[in-house]
């Protein structure tokens, strides 16, 4: 962005309306973050729209002293979509739950990734159903018992990344709540991308869902079950950096390093322009005490935008009819007189 | 010998692949061209091909041409084509006793006569033969041979039959073929062998009539006396495409279209689409909730956004139009009807979505509800939507149907120059800027839109307080902004045209009142009706909420009201509710439109 | 010295976090075991844990109990307890004067005071010290103290206040403390520290009134003569799971319940989900297009076939619906409104989707409309709407509310056998199978299902010819189809109660007139209003479509009739429409439930 | 089925009703393999229901004697689960197009796919909207120009069978209408397939997007551009057999096969029950002429299918709370008498 213009504070994206999460709600930590970025990129609150469905996350907009609405569950995507296309100028936001994203809204969510709609799409996971006060998912884990699952679940959860990155998206990432550091970096970059952003957010809701994420999160835990991918780097991990994902047989698989730290020779390196490493890298999914679990950019390349399509389009469209007036365009092919 | 008439109905039918529709288009507009006021029917099976010869796969064209301002493509037909013994079946009905019946006697083979279902050959029916003029010509037999030399397939030779009926009606109308030629060849320029047996067999067919040596007279049709000015025929989806197009020129707006493709309003979007170098933007989304919720978004943006759909896309829309109600977001909806419920009867006309317009919507959700009167209106209800969602602020739904939709009239061409341009409720950024200030007499909130620096607001659909556009749960303020909504679309009344009778007398016996395609049938009888000395008027509502101001006043001056529908009373249930007036009902839902016989019927029995 | 009362209001008033719900729960429960009639009304703020302190963090539950019929929860305020200043802000003006007022002096610090926006302590205004009895009390401190030996955390030990309060207004009723010290056992069972703390604190509380040197007065209640027979308190949601899963006994069809969850009508979700040991099969679609979806899936398999959601649900059912309508599929849809239009006002009653209810889908697409009354009139109406959509095969929207889905009321409890069983209108088997042959008397379509042998049959939203079910385009077949769809739903009035006047006089000066959730404050003015010696009839409207056959008579039995709604008049349109009724109107759309004195000023001014 | 049933030929299967598809249309051949796997595998018409949704191929139901619903476009997927749930003693199919199951209905199929409702879902691709006269669907090319689209598309297409991967589906295969012995045999074993099955069937419309496959129907194209996968096998294809699929760095390549037959040693093997393979292999999605195409078996594993799970959850149910008649339930926990 132009920078003529002041330099903006976080504290200046933040509106007058106090936030209403429950106190210790992951949601808090991300609102934060993105304000940072906006002000760190240098945008004019006015150049900036965020929209939202329905969730304890979609009210993020009221949250920030930028455009913005909250409108109705599961449509924002197609929403964006309309102002974007027409208003390529501004900087568009989503902000959506993992109810609101992939319950209701899957549709117009594909469909936007498809397209490759430059926005900045982040979806909220906490697995669970906030504003309705509890029950499952299209994320909640098999079996998770919850105010509408009082016997478990019958339904295996979606891989969002996996979902995203097979829809046709063009940058796909993860992060967590909790890792400021990193979440603001993804959310950087995810804006710095020209097309459409996928980011899933990792949110924990301490209310309804508490701990969905602590195997991520706990320090103890996390370097055994959290692989930070970074691009053209192998993937090591573990509390001592002791251990890489392989490939075998077209399968990842975790591998010890040997003492002397010599990588295997089928060690997984990463390649954020490779759809196929990407879709191999996001089929970690299992439990964490089991899978790691890969954060980060699993997928990032360049391709014209719908808007950028959308206009060369139009240049096709007028190179090949000229100017038109109005009154020519009413006239149509057939016309005649009568005196 | 000519015979003289005031007008003149013409069917093309055949099979989906006999080319009727290119047929009759070319006949009507030739019509127009000739002086002649049109009124067109377009009506094709809603297979895409259906096998040859099958009841179900006739596909027709009617048009009407004549002297008289020509209101309905016709109860009945003074000549039909038929191409076949399954458009014989499905249309002889029409055909007014002593008319001219054309049929390829070719076509009535054993096959073709059993698909239609005779047990026997119906062109050799004596009583046929005594009702009509039958014309029973072999024209498959008369085209291979015109094109005997063609270097084309015979498959494709046949295909040319359309051509030498049009020849033989065009014969008949004592029409100039040169306009047809260059008609066809536009169309074929491409491909010079296909011209050239157009042309070749369009000739043969009109110097058949010349030679024929059975007794077919000429007709002759005096020229309409239509004001002067430069004309070209036009469809209602047409006109509602150009409509839009003129009002983002008019009001200075980009105009943003947004569509999922539905019969019969995929026209609108293949238009759009085209006129892609008039700088608007034209997508295909992936639903119809997709479609209006994108609206939204561009509404939000800045630009007049509008959706084409029609019924099962118009419920699918129902909660995503709350919101465009909760955040007052200028969006337009037009509703091109069709026979329902549910998917029904996808290519038949109707106008059953009139109350899912009103009350569709969950919780108290008014908006604009307008619909058009003929093909042409469209042009001009479409530029009134715009105006109206612009200028108050609030979405639209303007209601077309299938009959206006792919019906054809004659169309003044207007100067774009004398087109009255408008100025949107936009905010000025004069003062501070609150989401839900409004002005003081439309109550129209002020529309401010991203980019404007220093007017950042959120909008949602949650209940919002009065002015500040915070969210609210307080009681008052809850009904204060319910009040307000309401009240918002009822002072629009103040900026549409009063209540007019549209024809014939200002008081009296009879008001016959109707909304949408059904405009032609009434105003005929009711031309009709006072001509034999009835006092009856007719009264179209071209606004529906909210109602002009006059409208019961207007009303109320006829001793009884007739609420003529193609459903089953929605309008006379809306009059009903809102001025307790005790009307009569004319209502027809056979997918089939109105004809001017069985109203004026109906009429006459209230007048005895 | 005690006061005897005929009926008392108990409001618990405190932070989203302070317990109140669990309070007056439990005080309901123990008021019913009591012997008294309640009616209780929670209202708790829409986000999930507001920030303490905070005006909209507000939570509330209002109880009101006695001998007579108890109708609602009360207009005012006998006893009001309120936590924290926001609560006390926020519910103040409920109090009546000379009401007792209890508070947490302990909570009035300077940060709860500024975030309730008063400018200086209300406990200390002398003003409201004259106007009420106040009881503040440092609520905090006296349960710290009181469980200065638990092994609680302090914030553990603060979250036990609830426990204070109600044992306190405990003693001002003079009740007994076992029942309310069982619920607390058998809530918290597995936690015995918690346990130990929450009684301690409820007796506190009770003792504390013992020996308190201010003057309160014990307030004594007599207790009401309900019918004999075992009792329970039930919520509307609570009743109409019950309802459904009773309704599939005594069909004896299989029962599949879909909803995609929001509130007001989660919680029927989360009963259908535990009452899965039950048979019945309850899950959670991806929205409410597929819960409706699926629903007509499983109807057509064979099932009760049952969705349940609010305003934004029902406006996405939409479509759906129209194909259920059209393949005569017995779903059943259960609406809970809240306060629209959009997203409204989620957490507040309203009944603004009864328009939407009848015409909210294109096309002529009727359906039966019912609503219920109370609580447990859901119960009730629950097993009608599956009787009548089994029997009329058809469709059925049943509107409840916020209102009546989260109030409760002491329900007697039906002996299982002696609830009518029915036969659901399936194929028998006999002779050949048409999807479109009808019951002769109700018109009812056969309803086979797939696994029948030699019964196959193919429906869809495609128009089908009468009988056979064939795909057709016929023009009159459509209309005769059209007219069979209404015709079968009005001829259910035939199989529904005649309409009552079901408090009052039977004929007067004047009707209220009501559906819904308006049930109690409409009995209970009528009941005042005829002690008072006027001539006032109450008909509340329980069958909307079809509306009984006697409706007008009854109607016009009444010199005025009031239309008392929670919208801006849906039912009043709907009888200005339907029977050209001149109807008064009493419209409240604050998202908060009508009072009996502003009702009863309003009836009053008509009978003047 | 059970055997003991009358066997029928396939035309017990052909109701009554004519076909109404454009003479030449690939729905006929659809048509016939159903019809043909029906009665093969010893169905009775009466055990089968057909759900469609709306678009030319979605009057399938219409030509079968079995039981059918011809719904609303979009929802079919979620129609039959309805059914399928209440009634696992039916055999269900689910026919739909590209514009009804990717368009409007794209969230149904998705959540239909990762709940595993046993039932076999047919999608008849032809890149196109048929019945509404030659719109672009969400599976036509980008550029393509069509009715709705006279300067081009401006999006990409998605890729059906990755999608449908990435969804959760546990059974997931390709086929073209022309091959009928391959689509029958793939038909064959979706059937067979517990769970739900997703079959992508490229189908020729002939009259708005004639030829949209001709690259993979036409002999002499043919072998250069198919790969028909095989469990367990290399991908082999080519006129002569020459060439094969290797894996490189993570990528699918093509490679030629030396004369003396031998394989190179990362020839790709294909194997059914991975899905990483399955993804991998699913990414081959580029132009004919440069990117071989595959069909066949992409994916099948076994997993609980939905009824399943919620008979599961009935046993837990039931376990845990014994016969509860329904006067207990009416009960509740808290009662007391008037006397
Ligand atoms: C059409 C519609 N259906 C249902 C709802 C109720 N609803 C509100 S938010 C929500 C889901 C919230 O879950 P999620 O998207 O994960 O957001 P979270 O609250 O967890 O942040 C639902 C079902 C609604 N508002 N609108
Ligand atoms: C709600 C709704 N929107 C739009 C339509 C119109 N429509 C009917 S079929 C169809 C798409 C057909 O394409 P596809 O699914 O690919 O099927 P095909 O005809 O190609 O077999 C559309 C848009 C409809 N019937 N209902
Ligand atoms: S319910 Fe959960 S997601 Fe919602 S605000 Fe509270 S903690 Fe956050
Ligand atoms: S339009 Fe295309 S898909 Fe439809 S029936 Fe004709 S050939 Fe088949
Ligand atoms: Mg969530
Ligand atoms: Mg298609």
């Amino acid at each position: 962005m132009a920078d003529t213009k002041i330099a903006l504070k976080p504290a200046d994206f933040q509106s007058s309306q106090e936030p209403r999460w429950c106190p210790g709600c992951g949601d808090y930590a991300i609102l934060k973050q993105v304000q940072t970025v906006l002000a760190e990129k240098g945008y004019q609150p006015h150049e900036v729209v965020f929209f939202s469905g329905i969730g304890c996350s979609s009210r993020f907009p009221y949250y920030m002293n930028t455009y913005g609405m909250h409108t109705i569950h599961g449509r924002a995507p197609a929403i964006a979509t309309g102002l974007k296309v027409m208003r390529p100028d501004l900087s568009v936001w989503v902000i959506t739950g993992d109810g609101d994203a992939l319950a209701i809204g899957g549709n117009h969510l594909i469909h936007a990734l498809r397209r490759n709609v430059d926005m900045n799409i982040l979806l909220f996971n906490n697995e669970i159903y906030g504003l309705t006060k509890g029950q499952y998912s299209p994320t909640s884990e098999l079996y998770k018992v919850t105010k509408s699952s009082p016997w478990g679940t019958a339904e295996s959860p979606f891989n969002p990344v996996l979902l995203a990155l097979s829809a046709g998206a063009t940058f796909v990432a993860r992060t967590i709540d909790r890792e400021v550091k990193h979440q603001r970096d993804i959310l950087k970059q995810a804006d710095d991308h020209k097309g459409v952003s996928f980011v899933e957010i990792y949110q924990n809701c301490n209310v309804f869902n508490d701990g969905a994420f602590a195997d991520f999160t706990d320090k103890k835990k996390q370097p055994e079950t959290t692989i930070f991918l970074k691009h053209g780097e192998p993937a090591i991990f573990g509390t001592n950096r002791d251990k890489c994902l392989v490939v075998e047989n077209g399968k990842l698989k975790v591998a010890h390093i040997k003492p002397d730290g010599e990588l295997p020779e089928n060690v997984y390196v990463h390649d954020e322009t490779s759809l196929e490493k990407a879709l191999l890298v996001a089929t970690l999914f299992g439990p964490a005490d089991q899978v790691p679990r890969p954060f980060g950019i699993f997928y990032r390349v360049t391709k014209p935008t719908y808007e950028e399509q959308l206009r060369q389009q139009r240049e096709r469209a007028k190179r090949k009819m000229g100017e038109v007036s109005l009154q020519d365009l009413l006239y149509g092919s057939e016309t005649w007189q009568v005196k | 010998m000519g015979e003289e008439r005031p007008s003149v109905t013409v069917r093309f039918a055949g099979d989906s692949g006999d080319g009727m529709q290119l047929a009759g288009i070319n006949f009507s507009f030739e019509s127009a061209l000739e002086g002649h006021d049109i009124a067109t029917f377009p009506d094709y099976p809603a297979e895409i091909r259906a096998p040859r010869g099958t009841l179900y796969g006739v596909s027709g064209f009617q048009v009407r041409f004549g002297k008289e301002e020509i209101l309905t493509s016709g109860d009945e037909v003074d000549v039909l084509v038929a191409m076949n013994p399954a458009a014989l079946k499905r249309t002889l009905h029409l055909l007014k006793e002593g008319g001219i019946l054309i049929a390829d006697s070719d076509a009535f083979d054993a096959k073709n006569l059993r698909l239609a279902g005779y047990e026997f050959n119906p062109l050799e029916d004596e009583i046929l033969k005594q009702k009509y003029r039958v014309l029973s010509l072999p024209i498959t037999s008369l085209v291979r041979e015109a094109l005997k030399d063609s270097p084309l397939s015979v498959k494709a030779k046949d295909r040319t039959r359309n051509m030498f009926v049009l020849g033989l009606v065009f014969w008949i109308f004592g029409r100039d073929l040169n306009i047809a030629k260059e008609l066809i060849k536009k169309k074929f320029a491409n491909k010079p062998d296909v011209l050239d047996a157009n042309l070749k067999v369009l000739e043969a067919g009109y110097y058949l009539g010349e030679t024929m040596d059975i007794e077919v007279p000429k007709i002759k049709v005096a020229k309409a006396s239509l004001p002067r000015g430069r004309y070209r025929t036009i469809t209602g989806n047409q006109a509602t495409a150009l409509g839009l197009v003129t009002a983002s020129k008019l009001s200075g707006l980009p105009l943003y279209f947004v569509s999922y493709p539905i019969t019969p309003a995929s026209d609108i979007l293949h238009d759009m689409a085209k006129y892609r170098y008039m700088d608007i933007v034209a997508i295909q989304a992936e639903d119809e909730i997709a479609a209006i919720s994108s609206a939204i978004g561009a509404a939000f943006g800045g630009s007049i956004a509008v959706t084409a759909t029609s019924g099962p896309g118009l419920s699918l829309m129902s909660e995503a139009l709350g919101l465009a109600v909760m955040t007052e977001l200028p969006v337009i909806v037009i509703d091109v009807q069709r026979a329902g419920p549910s998917t029904g009867m996808p290519t038949k006309p109707e106008q059953a979505d009139l109350l899912q317009a009103m009350f569709g919507r969950h919780g108290e959700a008014p908006l604009i509800v307008l619909a058009s009167a003929t093909p042409a209106d469209n042009f001009y209800m479409a530029i009134e939507a715009v105006r109206l969602a612009t200028t108050h602020i609030t979405p639209v739904i303007l209601l077309s149907d299938l009959y206006l939709a792919n019906g054809a009239e004659p169309w003044i061409i207007p100067n774009v120059e004398t087109l009255p341009k408008w100025e949107p409720h936009l905010w000025k950024g004069n003062g501070e800027y609150k989401p839900y200030m409004r002005d003081e007499e439309t109550l129209a909130r002020w529309w401010a839109i991203p980019g404007m620096e220093g007017a950042q607001h959120v909008v949602g659909g949650l209940e919002k307080e009065d002015v500040t556009g915070n969210v609210s749960y307080d009681p008052l303020n809850h009904e204060k902004m319910v009040k307000l909504r309401l009240e918002k679309v009822k002072r629009v009344a103040e900026d549409i045209p009063l209540q007019e009778v549209n024809t014939g007398k200002e008081e009296g016996d009879l008001a016959i009142v109707g909304w949408g395609s059904t405009y032609g049938v009434i105003r005929s009888v009711v031309k009709q009706l006072v001509e034999e000395g009835y006092s009856v008027g007719h009264v179209h509502i071209k606004y529906l909420n909210p109602f002009p101001k006059n409208l019961k006043d207007v009303l109320t001056r006829f001793k009884k009201i007739l609420v003529v529908e193609m459903n089953m009373g929605q309008l006379a249930f809306l009059l009903r509710g809102t001025f307790l007036l005790d009307v009569h009902q004319f209502n027809k839902v056979q997918g089939v439109p109105i004809t001017e016989r069985e109203l004026k019927q109906t009429a006459l029995k209230l007048l005895k």
